[in-house]
């Protein structure tokens, strides 16, 4: 048992430092702290920043062009890049697309697609939910049939909850090729150039007057037989590939550490009876309860690491630290509400006319009751902590722990 | 004891409901929503003549109502309805003051408000005064037969549309002392001041209020020089009690929702509310509607009773709102999944409005704080 | 809308107190209110007095020599009761089988068994739950066959959770009369004397120490067929009556009001850093928020009830106070654990050699940590907690609400 | 970063898991339980020579660990059985205190102490000091060469059968100052001092300590005079990390216990723990046992670190560990339903350990309050 870092380790949280401090943009930094909404150029800066440094695709073998980082070490990323406020790698292609191309695509597919997830020339989307289909992707719907000529592949079919599908020109999808096959079976997965005709993206505005995802249709769309992965009606098989990897970074301790920060800056500035809300005892009960779960999360996450980093497969425990983490970050944010007392109420939001002019935030604390509402979303999608609890009940009482 | 409706609050209550329900629906009011006024004349207009604003008043100002239990009926419905037009600002809160305390010039406002020609709003809190009512760091100076105004109020609701504002005001104590605290009904053109307005997460505005050395006279105070404390206490008081209304009503619309979504979106071919899981924090989420039901009844149930049981009253229910309200709204969320997160859907304006009640007048840890100071006292 | 007692309810209340104030033997009350245990001589002292008022059979019609209070009065008395420290009732022989004998049963069984329980001539007690059975009576097993005379039934089973069935000479059983009748069916409502040969009580110690419950064993048990209840075969239809009637106490309003009392009182003599823990804001926070539940409770409990007196059937709000009222109470039993510090620790069992000796109780606290582990029980016992929100969602999302 | 237990580690908890598997079944700990003393000298000894005592104790003081991990291993098997044997009270806290303030003569008690021949006891808390361990009302007034010792000390555990007692006086200085605190190692039958025992809810024995002019020497003294808070402070972590370690035990047998009658037992015809909402909350359980487990792993990590940051870990975890094992304990019982609410079921005493561990050494409350001073600072 020995709770510190190595020095290799320490050498390296020091490196991700001194590099956040020299190449992360302040004005970029400064809006992720504000809760701004990041553009694309944004992200793309970003991308590119990182990609110079070779430090964009983290987990990607060296062979491919990737930095090959072990678990701690992406852990350790995670927390610094959070602390600086740097925006959120987008993970579409780099940490969710890639994995699948390295492990399942043909050598052509490599060569064309990975490096242009690299150098921003391609901006994924991800095409798996549909309307009605919930956490249970296997009730899929969207078809695509193969031409005649066996060129193409005809889709048609509605997909949902696409993040960031308005900036994206080629969305990866889970398709049926095969309507008599049993549910997870039939299954295929697809890469779709957005510019086709048929495509089309529908914003859905968010609760909290966001557009963060997208409705994407699909009539009569042709996509070249080039285009799918591995084998037909296999693509169950990659994308649980997919779920099952890379849940190292599942419970969210980096944002967390950093909307903690956040909680305490803006509780040092609320007055509170003409004393600052910090030392409110209620208040700090709050702070001090979620900080201490916090605590012990980390070095639950730190101990999955280190059994990943060890070549243990993370299974049971990534559910429970999914659970765990969003809890943890959805109280922080609700803290983050709390702290701003009577200014979280103000709203700036596009759909509303007029109301793009700046809002009074003495606080500095930025939309607070937005993000609050925004990450309700943490516990529904990418399978709902009740998905997550069905699985640990079931998972332990048919044998395991 | 008697638990049923008065009739006339049943019939306030029905003809309430009926007007919403046909007038109010998800696609009228999310329009208002996005409407750069953030509200609806008509609508403003239409709950006049229901004679809604007349409800909160006392017949000795004009209107045919004003206890608390009228209160509770006609807020359950506005929050039933999700309804953001600004019914708590102009009529229980500023036209409440004036009625307390105005002279009958003041007075005389009264009968247009409650036919619905007149906008008020209440400008009181400030940038640092979070939720304590005595912190009052505008200043009222007399300097002969002017009395100039200088200050910030912070998060005006309703400051925009308002045709006049009730500006408090110290003119003499420290800053959170309870003495010293005027209160002045001035018209919102009046020179030096200036309104920046925005709109609000849960619907509707509100604006930050600068007084730059507005000039009042003696006629545009209402009631006593320093002595607006007590009013103010009480018409907050009551404006929790319409807002723990307006939250009980809004839960029931969260829960009535989450209730059709449990008996209608089936998963492997059952409803999903058949499945024990949701099932169970459904009747959690039923248990607690009886109970902020209760802290409504109790809180207006005590509104014209003497302060320190009213107060205590007041924030037992408050808090109890605030648990209980975050609680369904984060469950009834939850329960619906993505659906929930759209701004289309009704639920995330209803959700918004039940957690946003938490950030007017006192949120849930406030209220505990001052039950155990009532308590002990 | 009125939230005060009328004139003659409160009236009614002062004529509680004055009587209470009387009557109640202070030692009696003293006992009670430092959690001792109550003997049978207690109890039955109690009862008499209280038969002496008329005030014994308080839901019972005055035909059958009751005070026939509506709910109410019946509330009044908890609350004042739970205030006073007096005992609690025993419910068996009064609450419990006189409904169902006055509803169902023959004149002679009334005019026989009625009256000696009012005096306490019977003691009675409950054979419903069996081993295994746990909330779900209808699978009971215990069975009683009619002999070829056809003058007595032959009962052999066994009952468990027998509250104070070691002070019973009478136990009102469910017992199995048709054993290919479907579930509910087939079950007779029986009333079988304790001192009968093949009766055995074997005591059940539960996890504070206590001997409440009971198990109760029937080997061959001959019991005359005049003590059937109503008709053969129909025992589920009484017993259902049973669950369903009387449940406006259901909340424990009193009880849980008294222990909030007793709580405070504990919360001010014990100190936290030379102050008082009451002004612990922390403590205070606890004490607070469950004080507020109770008050909205209370109004909850007091709806239902006007509503009953009303003549209307409390239904679902039963199951939703039965929920509501355990967890508050659980959590008042807490808090004075939590109160009173260290000393909560010690310990008197009749089980533990020595233990007798009176034990360090500067606050007179009473043993508040044996009784929280004992509270557990609400939540179990009389339909647990999760049966009643079986029911609540069932009844809803079928129509109600 | 290594979260892997080392090879003696290991070692200790696989003999040490195995002895208590074979000896201290629910039947023989019951006994245990209701029997005069509360204890079993066999099962002492038995501990004593599987080395379980020495493994508390670092090889300076004769054993072979006394790490803040060796005190996790070690509690957290006992605390999985339920072992109601002194260990916390000989051990860690008085032969603790012996082994940090001794001199040479004292410290010879710490061989006997190791194998398994001398029961002791720490008397320091008083009845009205509830979790704050520097109000001391118990005085030494020293009197040529005697000092003289009176006052009363609350709930020693352990008091009965110590063969002697570490017990704390104010020498100097208010009754919560740290400065001025003195330890005495007293033999029990040492005259003035007298003990009036009794039975503890979860297993044990301990009893009130009345000192009445009991006479000391400076040869009685632990350490310097009146410097003897800051080892007590020491002792008291590393009792509050055995205390977590064990509760972290015991939670896990609640949980294996729950488990098993989740699979086990039967309603309407299968086992339930299919049924979906004993499992969501069965799986909330787990959810917490490894928060807990990181939390005692913090604690453990960081006991041998500076006070500051490791009071601040201590004190974390006692808090988790307090609301982690009231969930834990009560949902346990909950889920068996009657069963558990039987003396004889092993549940109901590991619940009992459970929640009464919140009661030594400062509750969840406590140490909440002592996190946020401890992170003001």
């Amino acid at each position: 048992m020995d709770l510190s870092y190595t020095d290799e380790e320490n050498a390296f949280r020091e490196e991700v430092r001194a590099f956040l401090d020299e190449k992360l943009p302040k004005e970029m930094a400064a809006k992720v702290r504000e809760g701004g909404d990041l553009t694309k150029e944004d992200m793309d800066q970003w991308h590119t920043i990182l990609n110079d440094q070779g430090w964009l695709a983290q987990n990607w073998p060296k062979e491919f062009g990737g930095a090959e980082w072990n678990a701690v070490q992406r852990h350790i990323w995670e927390v610094e890049a959070a602390a600086a406020h740097a925006p959120r790698i987008v993970p579409f292609g780099l940490g969710m697309l890639a994995p699948v191309l390295q492990k399942f695509g043909s050598k052509e597919q490599q060569d064309y697609w990975l490096p242009r997830i690299l150098t921003g020339e391609d901006w994924w989307c991800q095409g798996y939910s549909e309307p009605g289909a919930g956490s249970d992707l296997a009730s899929l719907k969207t078809s695509a049939i193969k031409n005649d000529a066996g060129t193409h592949y005809i889709v048609n079919g509605q997909k949902t909850w696409t993040t960031l599908g308005q900036h994206a020109n080629m969305i990866f999808c889970l398709v049926r090729t095969d309507k008599d096959a049993k549910q997870q079976e039939g299954i295929s997965f697809l890469l779709i150039d957005m510019d086709t005709p048929g495509v089309e993206v529908r914003p859905i505005i968010l609760l909290d007057g966001t557009h963060e995802v997208n409705e994407v249709w699909f009539t009569d769309v042709e996509v070249p037989v080039e285009n799918l992965v591995g084998e037909e009606n296999k693509g169950w098989t990659y994308a649980k590939y997919l779920l099952t990897h890379e849940r190292t970074n599942i419970a969210g301790v980096g944002s967390s550490k950093a909307g903690l920060t956040a909680v305490k800056r803006i509780a040092r500035a609320e007055l509170s009876g003409g004393r600052p809300l910090i030392e409110n005892p209620h208040f700090a009960a709050r702070v001090a309860q979620v900080e201490m779960d916090l605590m012990a999360m980390s070095t639950s996450a730190l101990r999955i690491i280190s059994k990943a980093a060890a070549g243990g497969a993370p299974g049971l425990e990534a559910s429970m630290l999914k659970v765990k983490g969003s809890i943890i970050r959805q109280e922080i944010n609700d803290l983050a509400r709390r702290a701003a007392g009577t200014y979280a109420m103000p709203f700036a939001s596009e759909a509303i006319e007029g109301s793009n002019a700046a809002l009074p935030d003495p606080l500095a604390a930025g939309p607070v009751a937005a993000q609050y509402f925004n990450n309700r979303k943490l516990s529904i999608f990418g399978g709902s902590n009740e998905i997550q609890r069905g699985i640990i009940a079931k998972v332990t009482m048919s044998g395991g722990a | 004891m008697n638990f049923d409706l008065t009739e006339e609050r049943q019939m306030l209550q029905d003809s309430l409901r009926r007007y919403l329900r046909d007038k109010y629906d998800t696609a009228t009011r999310n329009a208002i929503l996005d409407s750069d006024t953030g509200m609806s004349s008509d609508i403003w207009n239409g709950l006049a003549e229901l004679g809604i604003i007349g409800a909160l008043f006392t017949e000795d100002e004009g209107g045919f109502g004003g206890a608390g239990f009228d209160l509770a009926v006609v807020f359950e419905e506005l929050g039933r309805a999700g309804v953001v037009e600004p019914m708590l600002d102009s009529a229980v809160l500023a036209g409440g003051l004036i009625a307390d305390l105005g002279n009958d010039d003041q007075k005389s406002h009264l009968e247009t408000l409650i036919g619905g020609g007149l906008q008020l709003a209440l400008a009181h809190g400030e940038p640092s005064s979070r939720y304590d009512y005595t912190r009052v760091d505008t200043t009222a100076v007399t300097k002969g037969d002017d009395i100039i105004l200088n200050g910030r109020k912070a998060v005006v609701v309703n400051a925009e549309a308002a045709d006049m504002l009730v500006v408090s005001a110290r003119e003499e104590g420290a800053v959170s002392e309870e003495d010293g605290i005027s209160l002045f009904l001035i018209p919102k053109d009046r020179a030096g001041l200036t309104v920046q307005g925005y709109a609000l997460l849960a619907g509707g505005r509100a604006a930050e209020v600068t007084l730059d050395d507005v000039i009042a006279r003696d006629a545009d105070r209402l009631g006593a020089a320093g002595k607006g404390y007590a009013a103010l206490e009480g018409r907050i008081a009551a404006a929790n009690v319409a807002l723990c209304a307006e939250t009980l009503g809004a839960m029931e619309s969260a829960v009535a929702l989450t209730r059709e979504y449990l008996m209608t979106r089936k998963q492997f071919g059952r409803p999903i509310g058949t499945f024990q899981a949701l099932a169970h924090r459904f009747s959690d989420l039923l248990i607690e509607m009886e109970q902020s039901r209760s802290a409504v009844i109790n809180a207006a149930g005590h509104l014209e009773t003497a302060r320190p049981e009213r107060e205590k009253q007041v924030s037992a229910a408050k808090n109890l709102l605030g648990r209980a309200g975050r609680l369904v709204a984060e469950e009834a969320i939850q329960m619906h999944g993505g659906i929930a997160m759209t701004q289309e859907y009704e639920l995330a304006h209803i959700a918004k409005r039940i957690v946003m009640a938490d950030h007017r007048f006192g949120d849930t840890d406030h209220h505990l704080e001052r039950f155990i100071k009532l308590s002990a006292a």
